[in-house]
């Protein structure tokens, strides 16, 4: 086998050196009856050559071909050739987590800060950014993604809080609520939902009524899972005057290049997936939580701290290791261990190369494309935006019609229109979720608000009870 | 002091201050040209409520300097692809190059998760076809690929676990778990709800039937054990205890992060686990990446299956692959979409090079290197427990730590050999713990390298403990403070 | 001695022997697996008299070591990913990343030469593109892109000078080449069949028209020089220069090695040369490789257009491109198949990406760089021809000669500041000569880490002179024996 | 620009520090007459996703849906993955040569072998297997092409025989022969053509008539370029006896694997792109240069030495630079300055992957693949196999009517089906140069065939004089 390093006259020597005449004798303390007889049923041995042409035809059978208005949580950016020229050194992607470290004659010993120092410079870089970007002080080195970064919020603002019980909006991405509702279902956590608003942002009247001296968090996503930018002044207000922690979630944080950061937030988390990571079919992606200072010591997940050495240069270790799981165990602040790293160093190093300015411009770009492809739908007769709120690249559009069927004449077209909502809101039959990067052409969204003009026609026409079902969807119990 | 042979030597590296330090206005490391759609003032469309004049402080580099930033940064890195890698518990094996060509092709690297199934049969093959895999290779009857790295993995499988006994009418309380686990299992289970109950390892570092019998109550909802364990050494009881522990209506969770040690000769589901997890980034070689991208499948027998996390992958009857949402006892989700997929592209091109002679001679040299390791060192280096062992072994500091110096000490010595360190202070049973598992990536050639440096830093011990303590030598940077960056945490660059 | 601030610093890097050494019998980094086809006996197929049983010799290793020992090997090296490159005449600019990615798109890497025209459209394409780019750039009439690297690139042009003289009725018998220039040049005459005249330069280290007007006889065929010439420094009188030359019957080959001062200022043909080559491998950012592929474009006026190299890149009046063979006057061939391809990918995807503004930036900066490394090192460096220069400066050591220091031994110490040395020994006619070309790619700051170096190391020179003879101190080999090498060559690896 | 690393603020800066007051001072020596005053009519600029674009639909106009069955000097072959993996470590590929040398106090220095021993080693390691493989003993550390190779091998034995004549088999790849035209015409050096035999072998009575005292060298092609593979033991003796060298080009290299180099040799080189570098429309490729130890001192372009450290420890450096233009200027034994190191590094990295089982695997995988093809062609009624010399993976197939037609029924079919050899020998009109590799799959050779069969089938019925130009073509006279 190609990978293995060891002749077979090398494992003759060391079978000799240990006295086993035969390699099945390594095995001998094994019992017989559990022992596996027979051959694994499985795919090869292939050539590398073989493999390719397998997994060049699976990709074939993509939708490589298509344009994409997809987002929901997972964003098509381009990704700058320099990001997996860099990733690509093996000292990068084959290194293990600079983690270990002991409890040695009372105080912390790490191990591997002299062999890792490259990748946790990279990571205090990634804090620093994370940190920059939300606005907050103090960023952690990754977690999964964006749904679970969000649960740790919650669960690090129960240990903070002590207190059992969470809000949380409507719009928080769907499987991002899943996932919470897996993780705190066993926790006896009581979660409360709340409704988002005609706006589209969140229906502030009714947190008003959800929130109270019990909470411990009220989780905000922005822009929200329906586009929508939330305003967190009276909200902030609202979670502080009950003594609750605010936790708000960004899955489109190219947002903060052009949108004012929760400032009154206490921890701002989410998916930087956005950031050079691929979409590859939504994983692996780059969980982030950033928080308050004073919130450090319940924090989950790595961090790297800067320090000196006994020469006074500047090192990074890994520190506050007494939060984590190897040290912890089950006290510990999360049960992560393996993170995302390599994909927070992608995130760092294309934060590098767009940096203040090219972010910023890359951001006005999408709201640019965005907000063209919208005005052009809500000039469709019959197609309307529902939603007023501030967006930044996706939106939601109203058809006068069955959206699954719009999306296959668009798909005839070549072109992934949306996310039909219903899925997630069976109060939205009619509504798609339009994402608009600046990887879409203005041709493609020609086309596409072409179809869904000859679509608009043909449904006006055979529509009838059609004013009912304009009425604004915020309106409706949600 | 003698000269010992090293086979490495310092050279000449460039420093490079953080990217922030490099940083002037005006520079950048893109251009973007015009959007092709007529110009909008973000400032207007979002107004001042909304509107973000600027990141201060963030970083404006050209290319150039992002490209010399982190070459640099590289370079004071060490990975499987600088040499010998013996970290215990992490398999730091090969990461075969194809893998990361196939996990970019365009189609496998840009689906997205919410397009039409149809026009994602590519992605939903690869996650059909390795979860067979997954399940051929353990025995077991269904494999979820949805937890992110093993920890989710782990929590997944005692949710499970909760679940079907819930169901059974009692979830119960405790998970037992032995002593010398590894810190997630502790940590998963108390995430989980479940309390954590710790059980004694015996004095060949396995599990005590007695042991267990006693704490098995019917307050125990199962027992969370690692096979091989910790300590390399493969439960030869296993069956008989897993037998108990259903006898006594729980359920057995196998930590499966040591399965390099078993692909091909043996099967957690036929010697009795009920519920696993795999870690494609130690058995299945996808990269570890500097702490990640993970990849933690879970995989149960037939009963479990309902339990799963959702969704599920199925294939229909016509071959097409589809995603199964409608899973009423399922644990719910874990995480949003359905898995770290680029990892699983992976992990099955890595099946797929080897087939099923390949994994098994795969798992043969992984021992065979970690028994080589072990015998050829236990005449300097204590052995705990003497048993031959699967695929790592673990020695102690207990001759050395008497002048002084600690499996720490030693581990930093091993750097001014050209090595990266062993595993230290894992597992907990063991004082001093080296923990040293060099994969079927070492050959003979690296081992021989290794264990002469081992054998010499046990010589320096005894010459000269001092310069031992004071190791590495060699290094861009020496000891770090560690205490002082606990203290006052500086978690991020301030202009 | 003074602890000069350093930006670089030892750390830890990996022995390894040549790949011979790790081979062992059986050992192998592919699996081929079976053919398709029925299997054939290659010694039967052959019979004794042509069928090899084994290279004997030849290592056997797997995968995995194959990475390893060249990422070692790597990791000794220094490249513009490093650092700052400042060797002068070689313009070692930052090699963008989407290059590498375009040239290997699948099409462009795989088309073969002789694959039908109408199916290589977009190969051709690319080439007559870039032809036309380096037209536009040298205000040239006509480009070949044949030419491998420089070196040939002059030979083509002086093969051409020769065809379009033998045309007009005597081919001549010599050229006249710069005592400045470089070392291909008269190597590049001498190929030809043309004998090369040296041609003294005046105080200003340029071409001395009187000198030039005396040489100019009715037997030299033509003037090969270089603008900017290697000392950096533009050939002011360049009009009356080619002018001269002109009236006299010859005609003016430019090595176009320098262009990196020029681009978007001045274009050779506005000032009078006939014909000239491009590295493309220099000014275009193609990456050096270590040494290779190069490309090295020729260009030329109108007149000259029949001489060029065949074929030539055509487009016919429906848009398509082609191949024109059918070049009765052209010298030929100087190499198999239509130039280093992939090289002229990258060089287009890099004017692309600067356009001309981009360029004429690029140059700006290039010119800044140098003046303000000259000006800021010349009260520690003698600058034998005080003149503003282009894009590269020529300092001396004439000051540290006196002290025993030469170029050589002061460019060794700049490795322990962390920098790749300028080039030494070039060119001869300044003695001592360090010639340093930061390029576009250095910012100020690099610029002022190096300045700094470089003031360190004079200031070395006074202290303790026997230090920096012995640098450098910081790097894995000491100075190697190259005396014992060129005596008793060993060139290759022996059992 | 994205790649410029000063910003305006540093451009300031420095021409303060100059005394200048603007970035146009900087060119003030140029005279005004000769300055450019336009604006470079250029493409761009160009953000990176527009590179991607633009070269994404020039590579969509290529043959890369195409199988191919060309050969003729630049090979498809699989390239493992671990090839470009490695040249893309910017330490290899953004190194510039190690050539650098000066003669200081009497005595040869190299310069930058402290920080390019990567390169070196490798370049030591290419001229090893180079020399392994051609049964040589020194091989130089790369030159251009097989073309230019050949010709400094010429060079070589004209400077090595003193002689000024040279013997070329006329079965030297045809663009190799024009190169050596090209060079060879002014140094009024004689070139003699020497046919092919009825075998595709080189004539060797003919050669016998052609070699005599004034003979510098005889240039032997194998496989040649209508795929025989040339027996040299009377070839060598031959030319031996009339004190001549024999050069031997070979241009898929690894024939090598598995057919006996030409041991009486004095020369061998050709081309190694067969060995992990792309066909890329034909360069870079990298030339090799092998030969006896005794006439090291002629060889031309660079070669890597073994030598020992102050501290006795192996390095290596640049050794016997006298021979090479920066030292010896216009007596140097070649003008070549960069060679081909990158794609020297990429055979030597894809030799060392394949080593000596995985090499001739590979071989005998091409041979079977040839020979199956050749075989079933030779069973289509009126298509021949004309040459009866053992081949390698190429072979020449005779139809029964215009090649040039075929082939367009073939690329019909999406396979390029050969080079049609009239282009090169007028003589050999419905004569394909068909090559078979690993690449190419059975099912596709099986559709080449079928192709050919029905071609046979409509040219045979209106074929008149057929028995006439079936007679094998290397009768004809050459
Ligand atoms: C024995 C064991 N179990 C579980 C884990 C946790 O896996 P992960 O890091 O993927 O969460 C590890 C990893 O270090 C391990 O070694
Ligand atoms: C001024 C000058 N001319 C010509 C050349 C030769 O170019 P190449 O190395 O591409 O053959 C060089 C390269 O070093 C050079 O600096």
């Amino acid at each position: 086998m190609r990978y293995l390093p060891n002749s077979p006259r090398d494992r003759a020597e060391m079978l000799r050196a240990l006295g086993y005449s035969s390699i099945e004798e390594l095995f001998s303390q094994i019992p017989e009856q559990i022992r596996f007889q027979g051959r694994l049923n499985l795919p090869g041995p292939l050539s590398e050559q073989e493999i390719l042409e397998f997994f060049r035809e699976a990709a074939g059978q993509s939708a490589r071909k298509y344009a994409s208005l997809l987002g929901a949580g997972a964003y098509s950016h381009y990704r700058p050739a320099a990001v997996d020229a860099l990733l690509s050194r093996g000292e990068f992607f084959t290194a293990y987590t600079p983690y270990q470290a002991e409890l040695a004659q009372g105080t912390l010993q790490a191990m591997f800060e002299f062999q890792t120092q490259g990748t946790l410079q990279a990571m205090f870089e990634f804090q620093t950014l994370i940190a920059q970007l939300t606005g907050m002080e103090v960023a952690n080195a990754s977690l999964y993604d964006g749904s679970t970064a969000t649960n740790e919020a919650v669960l690090m603002a129960l240990r903070l809080t002590r207190r059992n019980r969470v809000v949380v909006a409507k719009t928080l991405h769907p499987e991002y609520r899943e996932v919470m509702a897996t993780y705190l279902r066993h926790q006896g956590t009581e979660i409360v939902d709340v409704p988002y608003s005609p706006s589209g942002q969140l229906d502030v009247a009714a947190l008003e009524s959800a929130v109270n001296k019990e909470t411990a968090a009220v989780v905000v996503q922005s822009p929200n899972f329906l586009g929508a930018i939330e305003r967190f002044g009276e909200v902030a207000e609202l979670v502080h005057k009950n003594g609750a922690l605010l936790v708000v979630t960004v899955n489109e944080p190219l947002s903060l290049a052009i949108v004012n950061p929760p400032a009154d937030a206490d921890i701002v988390c989410g998916e930087a997936q956005s950031f050079g990571v691929p979409v590859a079919f939504g994983g692996p992606f780059v969980g982030f939580l950033a928080t308050r200072e004073k919130f450090v010591r319940q924090m989950p997940g790595r961090l790297v701290g800067q320090t000196t050495d006994t020469e006074g240069r500047r090192g990074f270790v890994l520190t506050l290791a007494t939060r984590e799981q190897h040290i912890r165990r089950e006290k510990a602040t999360s049960n992560i261990c393996t993170n995302q790293s390599l994909c927070a160093l992608a995130a760092t190093i294309y934060l590098c190369l767009l940096g203040k300015q090219g972010l910023k411009a890359l951001a006005e770009h999408n709201m640019a494309k965005a907000h063209y492809a919208a005005r052009q739908l809500a000039d469709v007769p019959g197609t309307s935006i529902p939603f007023a709120s501030p967006y930044f690249n996706e939106f939601v559009v109203k058809t006068p019609g069955n959206a699954d069927g719009l999306l296959r004449e668009l798909q005839a077209e070549k072109i992934l229109g949306g996310v039909s909502l219903e899925r997630f809101y069976p109060e939205l039959k009619e509504h798609l979720l339009v994402c608009v990067t600046e990887t879409v052409s203005k041709a493609t969204l020609d086309r596409m608000v072409e179809v869904h003009r000859n679509f608009s026609v043909r449904n006006e026409a055979g529509a009838g009870a059609r004013s009912a079902s304009s009425r604004p969807v915020g309106q409706e119990k949600a | 002091m003698k000269d010992h042979p090293r086979h490495a030597r310092p050279h000449i590296t460039r420093d490079e201050g953080l990217i922030f330090e490099r940083s002037s206005p005006g520079k950048c490391g893109v251009d973007l040209g015009a959007p092709d759609v007529p110009p909008a003032s973000a400032s207007e469309l979002l107004g001042e409520e909304y509107y973000r004049k600027e990141i201060p402080g963030f970083p404006e580099v050209s290319e150039l300097e992002v490209i010399r930033h982190f070459t640099r940064l590289s370079t004071w890195n060490y990975g499987v692809d600088t040499g010998l890698y013996p970290l215990g518990s992490c398999t730091m094996k090969y990461n075969p190059r194809i893998n990361e060509v196939v996990a970019r092709l365009e189609g496998l690297a840009t689906d997205h998760p919410y397009a039409p199934e149809e026009v994602t049969q590519g992605c939903l093959k690869v996650l059909h076809d390795t979860a067979r895999c997954l399940a051929e290779i353990t025995g077991m009857d269904a494999v979820s690929l949805q937890p992110a790295a093993g920890a989710q993995g782990e929590l997944s499988g005692i949710l499970i676990i909760q679940a079907c006994l819930a169901d059974r009418g009692n979830p119960r309380k405790y998970i037992l778990v032995p002593d010398s686990a590894h810190g997630t299992n502790p940590a998963s289970v108390a995430t989980s709800g479940y309390q954590m109950r710790p059980l004694k390892s015996d004095a060949h570092g396995c599990i005590d039937p007695n042991e267990l019998d006693r704490a098995m109550t019917d307050e125990v909802a199962g027992l969370m054990l690692t096979n091989p364990n910790t300590l390399g050494i493969f439960e030869v009881r296993i069956r008989e205890i897993c037998e108990l522990v259903h006898r006594k209506g729980g359920l057995v969770y196998m930590d499966g992060a040591n399965m390099n040690a078993l692909v091909g000769i043996a099967r957690p589901a036929d010697f009795g686990a009920d519920v696993m997890h795999l870690n494609l980034h130690k058995t299945f070689t996808t990269p570890h990446g500097g702490g990640g991208p993970g990849s933690g499948p879970v995989a149960v027998k037939k009963f479990l299956e309902p339990y799963l996390p959702s969704p599920m992958v199925v294939q229909a009857a016509d071959g097409t692959y589809g995603l199964d949402y409608n899973r009423p006892k399922s644990i719910g989700r874990v995480r949003a979409f359905y898995g770290n997929f680029g990892m699983v592209v992976r992990a099955l091109a890595y099946i797929a090079a080897n087939g099923g002679e390949g994994l098994l001679e795969t798992t043969q040299d992984a021992v065979l290197n970690a028994n080589y390791v072990m015998r050829r060192l236990q005449d300097l280096y204590e052995l705990p427990y003497n048993e031959p062992c699967m695929h790592e072994c673990v020695l102690s500091d207990h001759r050395q730590a008497a002048r002084g110096v600690h499996t720490v000490d030693i581990a930093k010595r091993l750097i001014d050999y050209g090595f990266h360190p062993y595993t230290t202070a894992f597992p907990l049973i063991v004082q001093g713990a080296m923990m040293i598992e060099p994969t079927e990536s070492a050959s003979k050639e690296d081992l021989d390298e290794f264990i002469d440096a081992m054998r010499a830093v046990a010589e320096e011990v005894e010459e000269d403990p001092e310069f031992v303590l004071k190791a590495p030598h060699t290094t861009r940077v020496s000891r770090l403070d560690e205490a002082g960056a606990a203290r006052k945490p500086i978690l991020r660059w301030k202009p």
